[in-house]
Formats: C-alpha cells, structure tokens, sequence
C-alpha cells in the first residue's frame, strides 16, 4: 500500500524554517507581548512572514503565491501554533484567500491574492452575528443596491483577527442568497472593536451602519456565493486544527520537561502515578488531534470526500486543546497561573479558537447527520 | 430523613432580625460582587467597615467562643445568618481571608495571653490576615519549606526569617498580619522542623509585591456571592532579616507541622459546618435555558447540547446534596473525614467541567464580556475566572491524598 | 433548619433485620447459585422474606401490608441490593403493589393486595414492547372486548422477573388509552419465556395470543389508566435505585478491603496511587447515587415535588452502579473475571438493571425537558 | 503524506493469488466467528487444519525467515494476506494463540539447534501454544513468579517445576506446547531469578482444569474478524513434580525476564507491524443507526443519544489512525516505544465506553441474545463479551507504566 505518514523533503525544509523563525523572532517574551494587542502581531513579524513566502502559502503561484499544499499549509501553522504565535496569518491568508480563490471573479483574485501574497493586504472573514451560528444560513446583515455600488447595515460578532485585517470579507444577505463583499476596513460607517474578556483573544465586533461599496466589492459574478463560502471554510478547517496541534504539542513538551525536574516530597514529580496519567492523557489529545487533522489535510489535496474527516477534526483538536491546556495548569499547578507562564497562552488560546469556524457542538451535528441522517 | 433547609419557627423570627440589622448596616453597591477584580478599594474598605460592625454584633464569627469575641451562636442561627446574607448577595463568611485558618491553631495551640490578644480583633473584623504557606518548592508537597525562621544567636526571643512566599492574599494590600509557616531547623527531620507565626505584616524587612494571575479561583467561589480569597492578583512576600518576637509563636519552635495539619484540615474542607449556599451562577444558566430566546433557539436547533445542560445540573446537584450530608455530618457529631476533601474534589473537578460545558451551550458568548453582547455577567464571570485554578485550598492531588488516607485505602482503619 | 439525614430508629431496625438476614440466608453461594434461574429467587427465601413482612412493605396496614415509607424501602432494598439479591420482590411488592394501589378498583385492592403482602401472589409488570420505548404512549398490545371479559393480543419484552410471577399486570391499548389489565400468569395463550444474553438476568418476553382474561381483569374503573401507571412507576423508581446503592456500596467495600490485603511489585495495591483513583472515582459514584436517592425518596414520602428528583437519581445511579462494577474489575483484574467472583453478579445486575424503568438516555430526556423546556 | 491502504498494481496481483487460495482452502461454516465460544470443536479442528495448509504455504508465519519454515514475505504483501482474509471474515493472524509470542525470544536468545527444534512446527501451523505468564500472585507483577523450576540435584539437567497457573488457554484444550515462566532460584534478586522454557504440554505431573469466566476480551477484538486468544473459558494449569528437561529452556537459568520483555514487548503492542484491519463492530453499528428503523427511531425521539453515536465514532476513528501511524512507524524504522502501548491502552479504555454509548443507542437489546429480538448479531457479542475484561495483553495500569518510561516522564531520556 502506499501508506507514508512522514513529511515530504519540502515540507521538512519548512518546518525546519519556521522553527528557526519562532526561536529567534518569536520568543517567549514576543509571545507574551502580543497577548492582549488588537492586531496580534507587529508590522516587523508579519513583513518578515510575508518576506518567507508565508502570506502566500497556498496562493497559486500565478497569484503571486508560493502554490502549497494545505498539507504544507498545515506545517507552518502547527510550528506557529506551538507558540502560540498570534497574528491574522490563518484567518488572511488562509481563510481569507480560500474565500477570494473559491468565490473570487479572474480579475477579482488578479488584484487581492498577490496582495495578500506579499502582506500587504489583511483580508478577514466577518461572518458570524449576534445569534453565533456558523451556519451561513443564519446572516442577516442587509445589503441594498445603490447606483454605483451597495450599501451594508448590520453588526458581526466573533470577527476572528478583524483588528489587523485591512479588509474584511462581508457576508451579507442579498435576496438572493449570501453575497460577500470585500470592505476596506478604512470605510465610512464602519468600526471595529475588540471585544472584552480575559481569554478573548483577538476576535472583534463589527458594525456597519450604511456601509457603501463599489460594485465591484461584491466576490465573483453573482450574488449568491455561500457555496464558496463553505467550500473556502471546509477547506481551511483542517489547517486551522493544525495550530492547535502545535498548542498541544507544545503543552506536551513543557509538561514533560517539567516532569524531568520539579521535585515535591523529595522525588521526581513525573514518578507520581497521578501526574504520569495527567501527561499519558495529554498526549492522547495530543495524538487524537495530530491524526486527525492531518489525514483530513491528505484528503483535501487528494481531492477525496473529506466531509467527516472535516468535522471530526474540528470537534477533535479544539476539544484537546482546551483539554490539554487545563491538564497542564494540573502538572504545572501555581506557576501557571501567572500571566507570564507560557502555559497560560496557550490556555487562552484553546478557548478563544474553541468556536472559530464551528464549536465541536456544531461539527458533532454536522458529523452525527452525516453518519445517521438524523 | 428530612432534606429540607426551610426555617424553623424560631428560626425565622431570628431571620426578621437579620433582615432588619442588614437593612440598617449595609449600603448599597456593595451587593453581588462575583468578581473580586471588579470591586475598588472603596468598596473594599466599605466591607471591611461592615466587617466590624458584623464583628461587634457577634454575627462574624458567629459561632466561636464569646470571652474573645466570638458570637457563640448555635448552627442553626448561624445558617440563617448566612441564608439571609446570600439574598442581598453578600458574602457571609469569609470576611477576612486567611483569618479563619487561624483560629483553631490558636484556639488548641496558642498560650492563654495569645488568646487574649489575637482572637479579638479578628472576631471582631478589625484585621485583615494572610495566608502564608506556599512558597516555589512548596506547594503541594507543603512540608518542604525553605523560609527559615532561626533563633537569633544572642537575642534568643528573636526568630529572624529570610526566605520567600508566593501565591499570597487578594487583591487589596498590605493586610494587618501573616500566618506564617517556617523551617525553624535546617537539620531537623521533616515534619520536625517547622514553626508557626502569626506575625505583623509590616515589619521591617518585608516586601509585599504583587503577581498578577491569568485566571482565578475555582468552582468553590460560585457557591456564595463573592470570594475575596481567590483573586487574579495575588502577592509575593519576601523576608530579608525580619526580626520576630516568639511570642508570635504558635505553638512550641518544631510545631509547625501540627499547626499547618490543623489549619489545612479546616482549608481543605474538613472545618466547621456551613450549610452550602445555593450555586448561584447554575441556577442562573439554567434559568436562562429556559427564557434566553438566543439560547432557546441554540438548544432547539441542536439538541445534542441538551447533554451538557443536564451535566452540569446534575453535578450541582451533587455538589449540593453532599454539603447537606457534610452539614449534617458535622452538626450531628459524626466522623467521616473524607467527606470535607471529597467535597473539595469534586467541586474543582467538576467545575473544570462545567465550564466546558457552558462553553458548548453558550458559544463564543462564553469568553465575551461586554454590556451589549454578552449573556448574564455572572455566567461570564464564572467562566472567565472559574474552572481552571485548582491550586487554591489545595491541589486535586493533595485532596487525594487526604481522601485515600481517610478511607483507608491499603492501610489499616483507624479504629 | 430541619436538616436531619439520619434513619429513624425503624428504619435502623429494619436495616439490621436485613443485614441479619443478608449474612444468614443470602450468602454469597446463595446469590451464585440464583445467577441464571427463572425466578432468581427460591420458595424459602421468598417465604422467609414475606414472612418478615417485606412482600408488603409499602402496603397500606389495611390492606394486609406494614405500611411502611417509601424511605423504609429504599432502606431494605439497599441491603439487598448488596448480594445482589435477585428475585421480585422490587417487581412485586414495589412496583406490582404501587400500581394496584394506584390503579385498582377498592375490591381489586382488598383482592390483590393482602395477597402480595403474604407472598402468595407475585405480580410483576409486563409494559415494554419491541420498540423498548418506556414512554406507555409507544404501546401496542390490543386489546378486543369479548362478552364476558377481554382478549389480549401482542408481545412484552424485557419484562423483569416475569419469570418468578403469579400474575402479571399487562399495559394494553384499549382505544380509549392504555389499559392495565391482571392476567393470571397460567392463562392460555400466555407464555412466558426468559430472554437469553450473558448479562440479561431475570428479563423475559411475554407473548399473548388471544389471551382471555374476564372483565374483572382490567383495573380500575375505565379503560384508561396511564396516569396511575405512570405514578407507581414515578414512584418505584427511587426504591429500585436505593438496590443499585447498595450493589455500589458492596462494591466499594469489598474494593477498598482488596486494596488492603492483594500485594503487587511488594506493596499494597492501594498504596499506589493509580488504584487509590478508581477507588475514590467508585466512592464518588457511590455518594452520588445514594444521596440524588435518598432525597428522592424524602421528597416522595413528604408530599413534595420531586419529578426533576426522580429522573436524575434513575439516570445518576444506572450510570454509577454501571461505573463502580467497572472500576472494580479495573482494580481486581483477572480474578473478578471468574464466574463465581462477587464482583461479577454486580457487573451482570448494573448492565441488566440499566434500562428497567427507563434507562439514563429517556432520564435525561425527561429531565432535560423540565429543566429547558426543549 | 499518504493514507490511502489501497492496493498497489503489484499487490493488487498478489491479492488474486491469495483470493484463489482462500477459494480453494477455506471451507464454509468457517468464516465470521466472533464470539469464539460458539466455535464448535470440529470447526475448530477445521480452522488448524487451515492452519497447517497456510504453514505450508509460508503465509502463517509470513513475516519470518524461510530458513525455518517461515513465509519470508514483505509487509507489502503480508497487509494483503490480512486484509483478503478480512474480507471472506477469517482472522489472520494469529491463529495459534502464543506461538508468536515464543518466536521472538527463541530467534534471539535460542541455540540454533533449538531454533531448528521449536521454530518449524510453529511456522508450520502443527502445534498450539499457550502462554503460562500469569499466578495468582503475579498478575501485572509478572515478575512476582511462585511457581519453582529447580535443578534436579543430581540429574543436573532436568528443572523440578511446581506450582500453578491461571488464566491460560483458549476454550479447547490441551494445547501442544507451554511457554512456561518460572522462578529458577528462590533467593536471588527480583528480575534475576526466573526461568522461561517452552515445554510439552503432556508432560507427567500436569493438570489442566477449566475455569469458567463470566465475559472476556477487549475491543481489541473487535479489530478483527476473530479473537480465539481471549475466550470466555481460560484454564488452570497446575504442576506438580514436573521434569523438564534444559533443552526446553530458552536463554540461560536466569535470563527469564529478559525473556519475558521481550515476549511482553510484543504483547503490549510493541511487536511486528500489523496494518490494523477495520473496526467491524463498530462499522455494523453506524451501518444500523442508518439503516435499522427501530434505531433510526429512537434517535429522532431522543436525539440527545446522537452524541452516544458520534462519540463511538471518533474514537473509533482514532484507534484506527493510531493503527495506521503504528504500522507506519514499524514500517519506516523509526523508534516510538510509547505508540504501541499507547494504542493498547487507549483501545482498552475506549472499549469500555464505547460499550456504554452502545448501551445507550441499542437500549435494552444491548444485552439480550435472542434470534427473534436482537439487532445485529456481531454488536451484541461485542456488547457481551468486550469491554469489560481489561486484563489480558496487559492491565491498563501495567500499559501505563511502560508508556510513562517510553516518554520518560520524570526521568531522563535515553539517547
């Protein structure tokens, strides 16, 4: 059989890459610094990522992009998500350039993927309103249509990374179906607030208020495009997970050292049966989430039905992560819970993504129709 | 049997009295503190005021020896002081942080002078005390302390402490005092080798700095209306040569461990009987269940979540039932020492869950705090701070601990 | 407060009298040798039980029982729960004699009831039908009027200890509701046969095929009575949990008595902390079932509402009595896998009890639906 | 990265030669047995004689060198052996209970003679083997052995063995061969006092009983289309005065431990790589909530049991990508001493569970065996006979300790 789990020659040559870039770019203290900051990131980090062809990972070379694989895509993520290192690189040029790659006009990707490619535009999906369904059916964002353009009125909650984004795309209901509107985030009647809350992360609320956008704001040629949409979403899922992977990984990794030398009661905290069995379960999660997601990336370059590999490994890596992260504030116990701990990034990480493209709440119903039709 | 907690006829005249004195003694904006980082040092200092006047009452510690101070007052009065504190939303007992811990030390340990001249300022809420025990290599394994508190060579009445503690007070500092636990002999064996104080906090030598935490408390806090004690700013302490008299001695010079096992029993849950107040926050989301449309239309859309809604009934439930048992346990002079860690336990294990729980029905709600958007603040709260620090009062594994050697799992029962 | 969760003095007599006759006459052969029969039960046990009065615990003194609470039988129950005893008596005197009292006629009273209390009926229940729904609306057994009484058409499943019964109380659908109707367990047409399955024990099929039974057959007074069958049930609940407590407590205690005495790697199992955790997890199970009950029995024999009380302690103490055999396999091992290890008669009574009167998925439901209103 | 297990052009060929053998060798009556107690003994004589004609064929065997009889085949063609057997339902392998287990040791640590003596007839599918590990005394303490094999004092190379064994066996015996672990020297240290040998069954001064279990297997089972190593009835092996002559012994006097991991090293799922077949209990369950409509009911009234569903799913779904990364591994060379281990351990756990959420899905049919009444068949053997017998290949509590040395928690890591 053809069976090979291992990375490919590229692949290992980026990893290898974005290790070298968290060691000397993204330290501990950057890291640290980032945490409560609207964009996630600075304008050195992100120049120094688009400059590693990262911006541009799966945008096809044509586009400007260096034409990866998800796979590849997923690589570099679990590298930055072992910081894990903030920042708007999975929600632009991931999710962001799926959507303009699936829904996108020829001309509309001519101008916004080299764009993206090159980090010099943010492009981030504000989707989700008030009533917090990841199901595109649930927008109620209005559009109407001016002479020379369109007019948006509505609110978005939960806009992941939407504070360093320089455009958003709008999801808006149309008449006809769900449009998407590429917005300059410097529009009139447009703002964007961080939303408050100790383990937010950088998630935002968006308001429009008579929003006007050119025609040519509207991605692809008609006016219903939820079919991209949720194609673009599935499709970034798994490298999504992916980050997660890496939060787990590296949770592992600091929990076991630490085994190695915190001592109490005069030995080896690692020798105590009850931590051993706190670490075994990390790396369950650990491994669940790692399989799990990446044979879900191996199906969508192969181009094979991934539709509950999706699901299961959205409701999988979210559910280690946040698993993991409590465990190791277990092993870790105290210490962790000062600001400064690493451990505690990573915690506010699991809860801030936990419903990012879909809870496992969500997923498990998609999965559980799938498999019953119930 | 009998469940219920309804008041009995002389109870409920006691209750009027409670109601009348709260009306007559408590201003407003000090209700429903949830979140100890909300509250300012105003209000802050308004509750210590109230604290006192609790303290001349007798009502603070209500049910500890009048001749310092304490109110004397039987269980079932001091239940209803504490209902009827918990329907303004305000927290009855603790007022004063680590003070509780204390008492019993002194009470079974401390000299008739001690007596005399520590226990009646904290019955009557005029000092604020801290916990001092953890330090970075002693946490759960508490008997491995570092800071050294050693006679002064020629001044034999003076102990000089050096070392560093961690993890400390609430947000508010400095406090009046220290309950501090030392290693009073470096050669000595373990257990042999601590001592004791309760010690004024400012003394010279000592420097109080905080250390600000992501996250605080644990599930335990939902069950009253606030929790002072375990707040996302806690302190570090540092002794440098701090001179302290042996009469802040608890105990003889090697009792520390007696003394530390004696407060522990009542921190991790073995104390004094208090009836377990009701679970605010849970009663809440389940209230909104049922009346938030947003949640409504979530549960009905995905039925599958209705899994967690009864999850997280059913252990508060638990939670519930086995305070009463614990109460009962208590008032009725019975012994089952793991019952109190059991409890503990259950509730940080449980309340880890919870919040996932809450988190699955909720959504991204869950995480938000702002006035527009989110769902009720104190579900938030709950959340934000709860369900992840299982340190304080002790660890899961210490609990474990207790509870293995109270059952007498591979050992011998005590007979 | 009131507070008070102690026995009353004849409870603790009850209670001794139990445990007496426990260490007497359902030693642990006795319980071994009733693993696989029909009646789970042997005429001198069941006369030595009725003789003391049990048979009729929960029956009016008027008519021929002791009249004692619900809570007094959830004390007796709990004991036998400890064997675990097999046998009726839950079936018969509990819930047989709950629907007598709250469905029969006066004269169906004073006929049927000085009967069970004595021990010379045996009246059990005969509800679930293939769709193994407890919801009584699912029943599909018709009923036809004939001249002088009624015929009975359909087939019962899991009908516990139908095996040991005189006379079964069988749920019909009688076009104006559901019907319950006490068919003589020698009728014709009637038979009755044990279901097979490792772990199945006492649970039977009960197929009716035209079964005449005379009018005086149907209780009450009109033809529909599910209303009184659904009390009795409600009612009988919590006393068929207090027997699941009692097989947790006998699992705890002899767990925690093993782990005094079994040495492994040359010390005490239960000083390692890997066993220390199944057993607290078991003790934990244990409380949680025993109090959710006991409340529950409380709030029943004191005239309060107790519907929420009532779903949680049957869903609580499936899965508890489930989870505390499990953990003590974990703890035994290879021993308790021995057919004649006490351990594996509880194993065998927590799956086979798991579903009688509802199993924790319809408890949940149920509890879900008052809680929510969904 | 590829996951595909599809056939490649070569093995596709392979696969039609091994489809025409199977046409040719396997008989009806033999195929989809799960529940090994309803094995009859002739079938059961029909499944050796099968054994035998693969031993002939080198396919019993395949993986082992021709020299002595094994089948010398790649990993290539040996996943297609396995999975062509799945297919028509007939496990593969093993066939011959511990055989395997005795390979590895005597290929190491055997004379060549033995080698020439042992390995043949076990390749060759001729002879059964039981594993005689476990005592009473020594249960995940497999090195706390009681049953002595001492040195004739005067016919110096014949052992004295005494003692007893349990859990042993298949449903039939008497097996051909025992591989025997005893203690060679009552008084020298732990781990350096023990004896394995693979010795006649038939030997004067043994006693084979029968001891009845009340369920048995694990998921692990449920992996493949058959399980005879973890039957319902095990056996009790008692000896006494055996003679034993050293030929039987593998390695020196004292080298029985070293034995022992090495055989235990396969049995916790360390071994030879095994492409994982699929979950066939599991695929038929989600097949029935489908298609049954009883099933299909239940979940629409109820369909908070949805997550009983997806949760068998997912870990389901993990077993089998561990699967996959094991082999993998293996295949690659690389070295991940915790996979295997961790696979067993997560199978074991995971099995229990999954037999709850059964429970919770099929209802009361769960545990009823009834021709007229059941849903599938092969569900309810899993329900029945899974899940609940953590010990065999190791108790979870003895995975976990090999797991925590793998990933060297608390100790340094080996280079």
């Amino acid at each position: 059989m053809k069976l090979d789990l291992g990375l490919s020659e590229n692949e290992e040559m980026l990893k290898k890459t974005a290790l070298d870039f968290m060691r000397r770019d993204a330290t501990k203290e950057v890291v640290q610094n980032l945490q409560d900051t609207d964009t996630g990131c600075t304008t050195e980090l992100w120049q120094k990522m688009a400059g590693l062809g990262w911006a541009g990972i799966i945008i096809p070379e044509e586009y400007g992009g260096t034409g990866s694989t998800l796979t590849s895509a997923g690589v570099l993520l679990e590298v930055l998500g072992t910081g894990p290192l903030p920042g708007p690189l999975f929600s632009a040029s991931i999710l962001g350039s799926s959507i303009i790659m699936e829904a996108g006009t020829e001309e509309q990707k001519r101008q916004v993927l080299p764009a993206i490619a090159n980090g010099s535009q943010v492009v981030t999906l504000a989707m989700t309103e008030p009533d917090f369904s990841w199901e595109p059916g649930a927008i109620q964002t209005k559009v109407s249509h001016s002479n020379d353009g369109f007019t948006l009125d509505g609110v978005k909650l939960f806009a992941y990374d939407a504070g360093a984004a320089t455009h958003l795309i709008v999801a808006a209901s149309t008449g006809d179906g769900i449009g998407l509107f590429l917005v300059d985030r410097k529009s009139e009647g447009l703002s964007v607030t961080r939303l408050p809350g100790y383990l937010a992360g950088q998630t935002f609320e968006v308001k429009m208020d008579s929003v006007r956008v050119p025609q040519a704001a509207l991605l692809g040629e008609n006016a219903n495009n939820l079919q991209a949409l949720e194609s673009a979403i599935t499709r970034s899922i798994p490298v999504l997970c992916a980050y997660k992977v890496g939060g787990c990984q590296a949770l592992v990794d600091m929990t076991i050292l630490y085994s190695r030398t915190r001592v109490q009661f005069g030995q080896l905290i690692g020798r105590f049966q009850r931590v051993q069995d706190m670490i075994i379960e990390m790396v369950n999660q650990l491994d669940a989430a790692r399989w799990t997601t990446y044979e879900c990336l191996w199906k969508l370059d192969a181009d094979r039905p991934a539709a509950e590999s999706v699901h299961m490994a959205k409701a999988v890596t979210s559910a280690a992560y946040w698993e993991a992260s409590t465990l190791a504030h277990r092993v870790f116990s105290g210490i962790s819970y000062a600001k400064d701990h690493p451990a505690s990034f990573h915690t506010r990480a699991s809860r801030s993504l936990y419903h990012y493209l879909g809870d496992p709440a969500y997923h498990r119903q998609r999965l559980a129709k799938l498999l019953t039709g119930v | 049997m009998d469940f219920s907690l309804e008041y009995t006829e002389e109870q409920e005249h006691f209750a009027g009295e409670v109601r009348e004195w709260i009306k007559e003694n408590i201003p407003d904006g000090l209700v429903n503190f949830r979140d100890p980082m909300k509250k300012t040092r105003e209000q802050w200092e308004l509750r210590r005021e109230i604290g006192r006047r609790l303290g001349k009452k007798g009502w603070l510690f209500a049910g500890y020896p009048p001749e310092y101070g304490g109110g004397g007052i039987g269980s079932d009065k001091r239940f209803v002081i504490s209902r009827e504190f918990e329907k303004v939303g305000v927290g009855y007992p603790p007022f004063y942080d680590s003070a509780r811990l204390a008492v019993g030390p002194i009470l079974s340990l401390g000299t008739d002078e001690q007596k005399q001249r520590f226990l009646p300022p904290i019955f009557r809420g005029e000092v604020t005390t801290w916990q001092l025990f953890t330090e970075p290599e002693a946490g759960t394994d508490e008997a491995n302390q570092q800071t050294d508190a050693l006679r002064h060579d020629k001044e034999g009445e003076y102990f000089i402490v050096n070392g560093s503690k961690i993890f400390v007070g609430g947000i508010y500092a400095p406090p009046n005092q220290f309950l501090l636990l030392t290693r009073s002999d470096r050669e000595a064996a373990r257990h042999e080798n601590l001592a004791m104080f309760l010690a004024p906090a400012d003394l010279p030598g000592i420097t109080i700095n905080p250390l600000p935490l992501f996250v605080s408390g644990t599930l335990a806090q939902v069950n009253g209306p606030t929790a002072d004690s375990s707040p996302a700013i806690k302190h570090q302490v540092f002794f440098d040569d701090v001179r302290i008299h042996e009469s802040f001695l608890i105990g003889g010079d090697r009792d520390g461990w007696r003394v530390t096992t004696a407060t522990l029993d009542v921190e991790h849950g073995g104390g004094q009987s208090a009836i377990p107040l009701e679970n605010t926050a849970v009663k809440r989301f389940i209230e909104q269940c049922r009346s938030n449309p947003r949640i409504q239309r979530r549960l009905k859309e995905n039925p599958q979540l209705l899994e967690s809604v009864v999850d997280i009934f059913i252990s508060s439930e638990i939670v519930r039932l086995w305070g009463l048992r614990n109460a009962w346990i208590a008032d009725s002079g019975q012994r089952a020492p793991y019952v109190g860690p059991q409890l503990g336990l259950y509730t940080k294990i449980i309340g880890g869950e919870i919040i996932e729980s809450l988190a699955r029905v909720l959504g991204p709600y869950t995480f938000i705090e702002s006035t527009e958007w989110s769902l009720a603040e104190d579900i938030f709260e709950v959340v934000q701070r709860a369900g992840l620090c299982f340190a304080p009062a002790g660890t899961p594994e210490a609990q474990k601990i207790i509870i293995s050697r109270a059952l007498a799992i591979g050992r011998e029962p005590r007979r």
